[in-house]
């Protein structure tokens, strides 16, 4: 039997994992720092009327 | 009216508590009912689903059992501490002075009482409708003796940290089965030995060695679960 | 007999009341007070030891608590004479009988009743019952007034009179209209985390 | 309560380093910047390791007379299975540390842990059932690592599920790691039931890391990808702890000071 497939496939795997498991908080962090942004932008809107 | 509360003896309280649990258990004596027939029902599914030859029926049954067992006992602790958390009985047992392990230990007891122990008196029925070898049913059901409290020790831990959640029964699955294994894994094979006509005093003593580790740590982790799920 | 130094707890990290202090002695009444919402249960459940503050000391505290919450701690399935006669086995108190408090709450009528056929203020009753069957030094009540009726009031303003004047302390936690008569009261107004 | 102790004890905890140590580590806004400079060291090491490893496993190492060329998932089904049992003892650890002193960044190094052993655990769970179709044939056998594998995904998701399911932040973290630290209890006895289990029901007798005497030319670039996940692991969780903590603190100064000079 040929071996070679099912090395690549497990090492495919394994890259695939590991870059996805790599990458997720950086997504996820994406997606706090416009929600921080929003918020900050919200409480100088809810400042401004009142200076 | 003296201001000093006399705190009452850890052993008193450890037996109200019992006694109390179960008193409701037997006010809701149908609800009690319902992991046995659960477990009945489970076991007789398998004659079905993959025929009564005796001798398949034989050689699965000590699985089986065990299986249906399991879930039988998953099904019914999500009862052991609940009520006492919803209608704030268990804010009065951390107010009460007495330690939540000593609690937890009681109600494990009562929850074993009710839920285990009809299991354990039922399994010789499930063994002649499994037609498991009559030499290993006394293995069997003492398997289950010795089994069934650490099924219900270690899954008071899962329950305590499901208990906040409304749908925690779901999650409770998840989180006591893997811890459910090695069990599995030394109750079935001492059945199996016994078919078998092997020796398997051994694996009981490894039963029991789980029971008394169970007993020691078990209680102290559902207590500190039952901690957290009340902030 | 209490007493709290710059206590705090946070939720969802944000803390929900303002730093707490105060002292509290034998024979004083503490009336926390305060809006919606500010944090008087999560306050009296920090006080109760059953949730752990984020910051601050307790500088003294008492075992000897009893509490009475929003949920009762009233098993439905059990008389309320059985209830209390489960408490005082558990508490192991024994200096008053089951009958004795049941009758000073109001409830010797109903006394052999299942606590599921009782009204929310009769449950209310039962519960300060089991207050006054535990025999502890002091009490943490949350909202006792809600749910009772002139009676009720009366029975928990007299049971606290007869409670302080004994030696004994309370922290009382009340959204307003009504407080209780007591000379050595203090008033703590909590104020919620989110306005500062 | 743990604050007014710190407060109290700083002078002393100044004396010690490794007091100072960890409660330098408490201040978030420290750990982010400390985290944060460590990080891209981290990958590098990582990467430099793998490439390494995989170069002398995949190209330099003579195939096994045994199992031919498929003994070369090894070098990702062994680290990855060390991994995912290395990183639910630390999880435990952190949880256990966290719990009984209370510090919330370990909480979340705990939490942040739980996701990466799964990853790893999947890809043992991957590879060996890829290096078992060429040598017994099947997909699937259960073998006394790959179920051990199994059931540690279990655990692994059994601690995600639970940390999710509770709402409030700290509560879910703190059930959560005591979920992990039972489990950790629990793993050697896991471990050592199924081995046992397997043996009594004469499972496979061939194992990924094979019967065969391994040659040295095959264990240096097993020991080498060991090392070099290892600093994956670091580099992840502390690039998912940042993350975690500027979520949690989204409404507090230093976090907005920081996403605000981030814009500019």
């Amino acid at each position: 039997m040929n071996h070679a497939p099912f090395i690549w496939a497990s090492y495919s795997i394994g890259t695939v994992v590991l870059l996805w498991c790599a990458l997720a908080p950086l997504t996820r962090k994406k997606s706090v720092i416009r929600d921080i942004r929003k918020l900050n932008q919200i409480e100088e809107r809810n400042r401004d009327p009142n200076s | 009216m003296t201001i000093e509360q006399q705190s009452g003896s850890m052993g008193s309280a450890f037996f109200a508590l019992l006694r109390r649990d179960l008193l409701l258990a037997f006010r809701r004596r149908t609800e009690m009912l319902f992991p046995i027939v659960f477990l009945l029902v489970v076991v007789s599914l398998f004659p079905l689903g993959i025929g009564p030859g005796p001798q398949l029926l034989a050689r699965i049954a000590p699985g089986v059992i065990w299986i249906a067992a399991l879930l039988a006992t998953v099904i019914s602790l999500d009862g052991l501490f609940r009520s006492d958390y919803e209608d704030g009985t268990l804010e009065q047992f951390v107010l009460s002075g007495h330690p939540l392990t000593l609690i937890s230990l009681a109600k494990i007891v009562a929850h074993w009482l009710v839920a285990g122990l009809p299991l354990v008196l039922l399994s010789p029925l499930l063994a002649i409708w499994m037609n498991l070898p009559i030499e290993s049913l006394g293995v069997m059901v003492l398997t289950l003796l010795l089994g069934t409290p650490i099924l219900s020790l270690i899954g008071s831990i899962g329950v305590g940290l499901t208990i906040s959640l409304k749908r925690g029964g779901q999650l409770l699955s998840l989180l006591v089965f893997p811890l459910y294994v090695p069990i599995l894994i030394i109750a079935t094979a001492a059945v199996m030995a016994a078919s078998d006509g092997l020796p398997y005093t051994a694996f009981l003593g490894l039963l029991v060695a789980g029971l008394i580790t169970s007993v020691t740590l078990a209680p102290f982790a559902a207590a500190a679960a039952l901690k957290i799920s009340l902030s | 007999m209490l007493s709290v130094s710059k206590i705090n707890f946070e939720r969802y990290f944000e803390p929900v009341f303002e730093p707490v202090s105060f002292e509290l002695k034998a024979g004083q009444l503490l009336l926390v007070t305060g809006t919606n919402g500010c944090g008087k249960t999560t306050l009296i459940r920090v006080l109760a030891d059953i949730l752990h503050p984020t910051s601050g000391d307790f500088v003294e505290r008492t075992d000897s608590m009893g509490y009475v919450g929003h949920y009762l701690g009233i098993k439905d399935d059990l008389s309320v004479i059985e209830n209390l006669r489960f408490m005082r086995d558990f508490l192991g108190t024994s200096n008053r009988s089951c009958e004795e408090v049941i009758r000073q709450v109001g409830l010797g009528r109903v006394s052999e009743q299942l606590a599921r056929t009782l009204s929310a203020g009769q449950r209310k009753r039962c519960a300060l019952a089991r207050l006054l069957l535990s025999n502890t030094s002091l009490w943490l009540l949350d909202e006792p007034y809600s749910n009772l009726d002139q009676e009720g009031v009366d029975l928990v303003d007299e049971m606290l009179t007869d409670h302080l004047e004994a030696g004994g302390a309370c922290v009382l936690a009340t959204h307003g209209n009504h407080r209780p008569e007591w000379a050595d009261a203090q008033d703590y107004r909590l104020i919620s985390g989110a306005a500062a | 309560m743990n604050t007014n102790v710190t407060t109290m004890n700083k002078e002393k905890a100044r004396k010690n380093w490794l007091v100072m140590f960890i409660h330098k580590m408490g201040s978030p806004p420290w750990f982010y910047n400390f985290a944060g400079k460590l990080i891209p060291w981290l990958w590098a090491i990582f990467i430099g390791l793998t490439v390494w490893g995989l170069y002398l496993g995949l190209f330099k190492a003579p195939a096994d007379y045994q199992q031919g060329e498929s003994f070369r998932i090894m070098y990702l089904h062994v680290p990855a299975a060390w991994m995912s049992m290395m990183i639910y003892t630390s999880m435990a650890i952190m949880g256990f540390i966290a719990l009984v002193w209370r510090i919330r960044i370990m909480e979340i190094l705990a939490m942040c842990s739980a996701p990466v052993g799964a990853a790893f655990t999947i890809i043992a769970l991957a590879s060996g059932s890829l290096w078992g179709r060429p040598t017994w044939g099947t997909y699937w056998v259960w073998d006394a690592r790959l179920t051990s594998e199994l059931v540690l995904l279990f655990l692994y998701l059994g601690v995600i599920g639970l940390y999710n399911s509770i709402d409030e932040p700290r509560k879910a973290a703190r059930a959560a790691c005591l979920l992990a630290m039972v489990g950790a209890v629990n793993l050697p006895i896991i471990h050592y039931s199924v081995k046992w289990w397997n043996t009594l029901h004469q499972g496979s007798s061939i194992s990924v890391t094979g019967g065969s005497n391994i040659d040295p030319s095959m264990l240096w670039p097993l020991l080498i990808m060991a090392v070099a996940v290892k600093f994956y692991y670091g580099a992840n969780l502390l690039t998912r702890a940042r993350v975690k903590l500027l979520e949690q603190d989204k409404r507090k100064g230093w976090v907005k000071n920081l996403v605000k000079e981030h814009k500019s």
